[in-house]
């Protein structure tokens, strides 16, 4: 798969200003923007690093420039968040989708481990896709807590966040200039163990309609705290009540910034 | 540190003292939060409420300065119970005899009157500690800078070797340092009586050795430590210093006496990124660049040599320091300074430095991990240290004798000061106050103190108050918390405008020379 | 031992934020007809209930709320069209949000009064009161042991 | 038009954690952790996430500074160089190598140190070497 990655950007590489994908040199391995000429041959898959965010930053900085990038299926699903959030322009990008593995899509719990290439204008797919892969089982283990073993487990979890905003930083949908989580009207700025519950479900709050579940949270987690845990159960929520998907459907909106009409929700309220 | 990072995560019981873990060295905090979710059980002896002690098994809240006292009384404990590694004594060790003597008189009920830790509280550490398959001491400046410095590490040492936690993985005497490369400038030299790999200035056969590859005749007397070097530019003795990133006039002890000494000096050449507090008052100051504009390696704190690679050019005219000096060296008319990149540097610390003896930038690339001691070429390197026997062969048990800090309180300064860092900033914070995201989250200096303290002041919510000492006085912000103990305050050091070190007091330890950051007296009043 | 007398003795403090067109001047009308309302409320003037965020609501919490009510007005009266159609979805993630980490989802509630519905007013808010107050104080349901406030500064609390 | 990562060491505590500093054009634009570094395997604090913003700040130092009456006045490197050896030199000459006092760093790398110690020992003459290990 790996050659016929390279192959493909190399022959890209012609027409394109540049494409986002992982380099390997004698230093270590992490994103870069490979253009004409450079040597493909340090081109790699593992390990994640989030490119859609990479990305977004290119697009705004080079308005004219049209960029590749090399995506997996949870990089596509955020590509597609970031387009409706017009953080992304889907004209000026063409996508060598990559399907993962079995094994790969298990350590990711990944329920889409080959990426939706529908919706792009120009993309091709390399590999042969597998299904998803089962869910994370804490998740179901966790529905099952009481309301008191719940408060605990989070306040343990909660209790070793250091507050690097990690979370934050490596999401692949987190762009805001200005940042809730830095804002101190909601966040006490400076405290370690930051604010629980403020700091925590803000950040929550802002997932429950993008979190693509591609876990780079998780794995920028010094603490490993199970982020995700929370995370999937709003998703799942948002699924039932909604019935929305981050990253799925193109041509939805985010539903939160949307009518009652455009995107209704299963409530008594709603009526 | 005697072992790696990684290790932390298998071992069985960890005892953190005198360091903030989680703030201070965040990747190692972490680590031991791991490592308690695998199994290990966590003590944390400090006068302060932290993040680790909220999530450790014992918190311990010592009286500052008092450590030697709680040290021997986890080992009268362990003795007296019967855990100490009797055959790791008898074969690894000598002078057991003295320690055992020393530690007698320790009982928990004893410790209890010195440092305030309850007796049981005392005896429940001891046997965590002991009882542990792998059980490793983690400190941080909380043991070093006092005045008794170097008999709280003996104190560690002796605690560690009593029961066997030495030289096996997961175990060991572990000294976070504080600074990306400040084992790797102690191991380079940086010192006054040692050459690179600790070797004596003062052993001819090394002096000789040095001489020879250096081609010039070398001193042999041990040279003046940091604050012998600033108290003698006060009376005249120093007429220069040249000083490479570094800002004596925020780290150091009583920094209004510094300030003064340093003004004494003849030439003051400053090499730094920024104009430092200490570049301020410099007759010559070159721009250095920073850490993402050179190559060359930094050794972290479990002797881990790694390579650094430039990302972008230096910044206007600035030079990698190690151009500065080969610069400088030529205009003296010197050999030997005519290396052409960092690697060839290396070289040459290879040749010289035995426990460097195999590293060079090519065999450090593609994310090769190495510890030294790493002897040659082909040495796989040491993640843990004295495994199977110490370098001085016998491990040596020292018996110590818990003496007082330097300072007590009286009616005039009734509170005891103990400083130290917060996750949000760095030492003395030229770089990390010039981060706006780091700066947003505290930008102002701040006086930690106890709501029963903060009464007995009349202070009622946040307020500004003055700290004063025997040496100098502060204002600055007060943040009421019961994270701290009454009768003690803390101060983060990093702001030059509240410096902390106006107060502290620089009575040093006699043999490391370390001053005395962790205990002052000092007096807060609302302003 | 939690007695009879302790829950008697719980005032719980709730914060309302409440729509200017809408809930705000029904909390009015409720007061002209003296209707009684009870005196745990500590209303908010928001000019919508679309601008409540869950920032806020969280907030409230923090700042030591045993509940929080976000009263707006019925959905196609909205004063700015469509803007509440936005609040039903948030809040009720949001209550969602708060049972997963262990707090009872009940002590947020979403409600619909408009300007003339002054007894709709008085009925809701007392019986979230009494929900409130059935539910205990916020502070014993977490344990006391908020891990944040165990070392921090202490932060402001709710008056009133 | 240039993206390109450069992993290197971390510049604050002593845990030695690798990031990658993601580089625009000559522009550090922002740090990414290093996936495949065995102390941060992926992650690291807040000064880690922020370990670029100080690099190109406007207050960095551009050109070598001198003390002339009372005030520093820029000067090139050929100017202050001359200036510190000289002094350097006469001091030595005048009242001893140990009249001399040196500062090594521990924010500097492993070849710096080396070479600074080596300096003061070798040209200096004097042991006045240390650092702020204590500090």
């Amino acid at each position: 798969m790996i050659q016929e990655i390279r192959d493909l950007v190399s022959e890209k590489l012609k027409k394109l200003d540049g494409v986002v994908a992982l380099r390997k040199t004698d230093q270590g391995t992490a994103p870069t923007l490979f253009q004409e000429g450079d040597d493909v041959s340090q081109l790699v898959l593992e390990p994640r690093y989030p490119v859609a965010k990479t990305v977004s930053k290119l697009q705004k900085r080079f308005k004219d420039a049209k960029f590749g990038v090399v995506a997996r299926g949870c990089d596509t699903r955020a590509l597609v968040e970031m387009v409706k959030r017009h953080q992304i322009d889907p004209d000026r990008l063409y996508i060598v989708g990559m399907a993962c593995s079995e094994e790969q899509a298990e350590t990711c719990y990944c329920a889409e481990p080959a990426p939706d290439l529908d919706p792009w204008p120009e993309a091709d797919l390399v590999g042969d896709p597998v299904p998803g892969a089962p869910p994370n089982p804490m998740v179901a283990e966790y529905e099952n807590l009481s309301r008191e073993e719940r408060w605990d487990f989070w306040n343990q979890q909660f209790t070793k966040c250091i507050k690097c905003y990690g979370c934050r930083d490596i999401c692949p949908v987190c762009f805001c200039d200005a940042c809730s989580l830095e804002d101190p009207l909601w966040v006490e700025p400076g405290l370690l163990v930051p604010d629980f519950p403020m700091y925590h479900l803000i950040k929550a709050m802002h997932m429950t309609t993008r979190c693509v579940a591609c876990r780079q949270c998780e794995t920028a987690c010094p603490a490993g705290i199970p982020l995700t845990v929370l995370y999937d159960l709003i998703r799942k929520d948002v699924g039932n009540l909604i019935g929305y998907i981050p990253g799925a459907d193109a041509d939805s909106g985010p539903p939160l910034s949307l009518t009652l009409a455009d995107a209704p929700i299963d409530s008594e309220l709603a009526k | 540190m005697t072992n790696s990072i990684p290790e932390f995560e298998d071992a069985k019981c960890v005892l953190i003292t005198g360091s903030n873990t989680s703030e201070a060295h965040p990747m190692i905090g972490t680590r031991i939060m791991r490592a308690k979710e695998k199994g290990a059980q966590v003590i944390v002896v400090d006068p302060r409420t932290t993040q680790m002690s909220m999530m450790a098994d014992l918190h311990l809240k010592q009286q500052p300065g008092t450590d030697v006292a709680w040290l021997n009384g986890v080992m009268q404990v362990i003795i007296s119970e019967g855990l100490a590694d009797q055959e790791f004594i008898k074969e690894r060790t000598e002078g057991y005899e003295d320690l055992e003597a020393a530690v007698e008189k320790y009982t928990p009920e004893y410790v209890e009157e010195i440092s305030g830790i309850p007796a049981e509280q005392l005896r429940q550490a001891a046997k965590m500690y002991a009882e542990a398959e792998r059980a490793s001491i983690v400190y941080a400046m909380g043991i070093t800078q006092h005045t008794s410095g170097v008999d709280n590490v003996l104190s560690c040492a002796n605690l560690a070797m009593l029961t066997g936690n030495v030289g096996r993985p997961s175990t060991g005497v572990n000294p976070l340092r504080g600074q990306n490369n400040v084992q790797g400038a102690c191991d380079l030299g940086g010192l006054p009586n040692v050459y690179p790999g600790y070797q004596s200035v003062a052993d001819p056969e090394v002096n000789h050795k040095f001489e020879e590859a250096w081609e010039t005749e070398l001193p042999d007397e041990v040279g003046l430590t940091v604050v012998e070097m600033v108290e003698l530019a006060g009376t005249g003795e120093v007429k220069a210093m040249y000083v490479m990133g570094e800002n004596p006039l925020v780290a150091d002890a009583d920094i209004n006496h510094a300030r003064e000494s340093m003004k004494n000096l003849d030439f003051l050449v400053v090499q730094d990124l920024f104009l430092s507090e200490t570049a301020e008052i410099a007759d010559v100051v070159l721009p250095a660049a920073s850490y993402a504009e050179k190559s060359g390696t930094f050794t972290a704190t479990d002797r881990r040599v790694q390579l650094v690679h430039p990302a972008i050019d230096p910044v206007g005219e600035s030079k990698p320091d190690w151009e500065i000096i080969q610069l400088l060296a030529e205009k003296m008319d010197a050999p030997g300074f005519d290396f052409a990149s960092p690697e060839e540097i290396m070289d040459e610390i290879a040749a010289l430095t035995p426990i460097y003896g195999g590293f060079s930038h090519k065999r450090l690339s593609n994310g090769n991990v190495l510890h030294w001691p790493c002897l040659s070429e082909d040495h796989p390197g040491t993640p843990y240290l004295h495994k199977g026997t110490f370098s001085r062969g016998l491990g040596k048990f020292h018996g110590i004798d818990f003496t007082e800090p330097a300072e007590s309180t009286d009616e005039t300064y009734p509170l005891i000061l103990t400083t130290g860092r917060i996750m949000f900033h760095f030492h003395t914070g030229t770089m990390s106050r010039r981060s706006e995201k780091l700066n947003q989250e505290v930008s102002e200096a701040y006086v930690e103190m106890h709501p029963k303290d903060a009464e007995q002041i009349g202070l009622n919510g946040e307020k500004k108050v003055k700290v004063s000492s025997r040496r100098g006085e502060i204002k600055l912000a007060a943040r009421v918390t019961d994270r701290i103990k009454p009768g003690v305050v803390f101060i983060p050091f990093h702001f030059a405008e509240a410096a902390a070190n106006a107060l502290t007091n620089s009575a040093f330890d006699p043999i490391a020379k370390i001053p005395e950051y962790k205990v002052c007296a000092v007096r807060v009043e609302a302003v | 031992m939690e007695t009879n007398e302790d829950k008697q003795a719980f005032e719980p403090k709730v914060v309302a934020f409440l729509c200017n067109w809408c809930s705000y001047a029904g909390a009015d009308s409720a007061g002209i007809s003296r209707l009684k309302s009870p005196a745990n409320i500590l209303p908010i003037r928001v000019m919508c209930s679309g601008r409540v965020s869950p920032e806020m609501i969280l907030r409230a919490f923090r700042s030591g709320a045993d509940g929080v009510m976000v009263l707006g007005c019925h959905i196609g009266d909205c004063h700015y069209i469509d803007a509440n159609h936005r609040t039903v979805k948030r809040v009720t993630l949001l209550q969602n949000l708060l049972g997963y980490t262990g707090i009872n989802p009940d002590r947020l509630v979403l409600d619909w009064v408009s300007s003339s519905e002054g007894p709709k007013f008085a009925k809701v808010t007392r019986k979230f009161v009494e929900k409130v107050r059935e539910l205990g104080p916020m502070a014993e349901e977490m344990g006391k042991s908020l891990p944040a406030s165990k070392i921090n500064v202490l932060v402001e609390e709710v008056t009133g | 038009m240039d993206y390109s990562n450069t992993q290197t060491i971390c510049p604050f505590c002593g845990c030695g954690c690798a990031l990658n500093l993601e580089v625009v054009d000559g522009e550090i634009v922002g740090v990414l952790p290093a996936n495949d570094h065995p102390v941060g395997r992926g992650s690291l604090c807040i000064k880690g996430w922020n370990a670029h913003s100080f690099v190109q700040h406007e207050d960095r130092l551009k050109t070598p500074l001198i003390r002339e009456d009372g005030d520093l006045r820029e000067a090139s490197w050929e100017e202050a160089l001359e200036l510190v050896a000289d002094k350097l030199g006469s001091i030595k000459s005048e009242h001893g190598p140990d009249a001399v006092g040196v500062l090594a760093s521990a924010k500097c790398t492993n070849e710096e140190n080396y070479l600074l110690q080596k300096f003061s020992r070798a040209v200096i003459g004097t042991n006045n070497v240390d650092h702020c290990a204590r500090l």
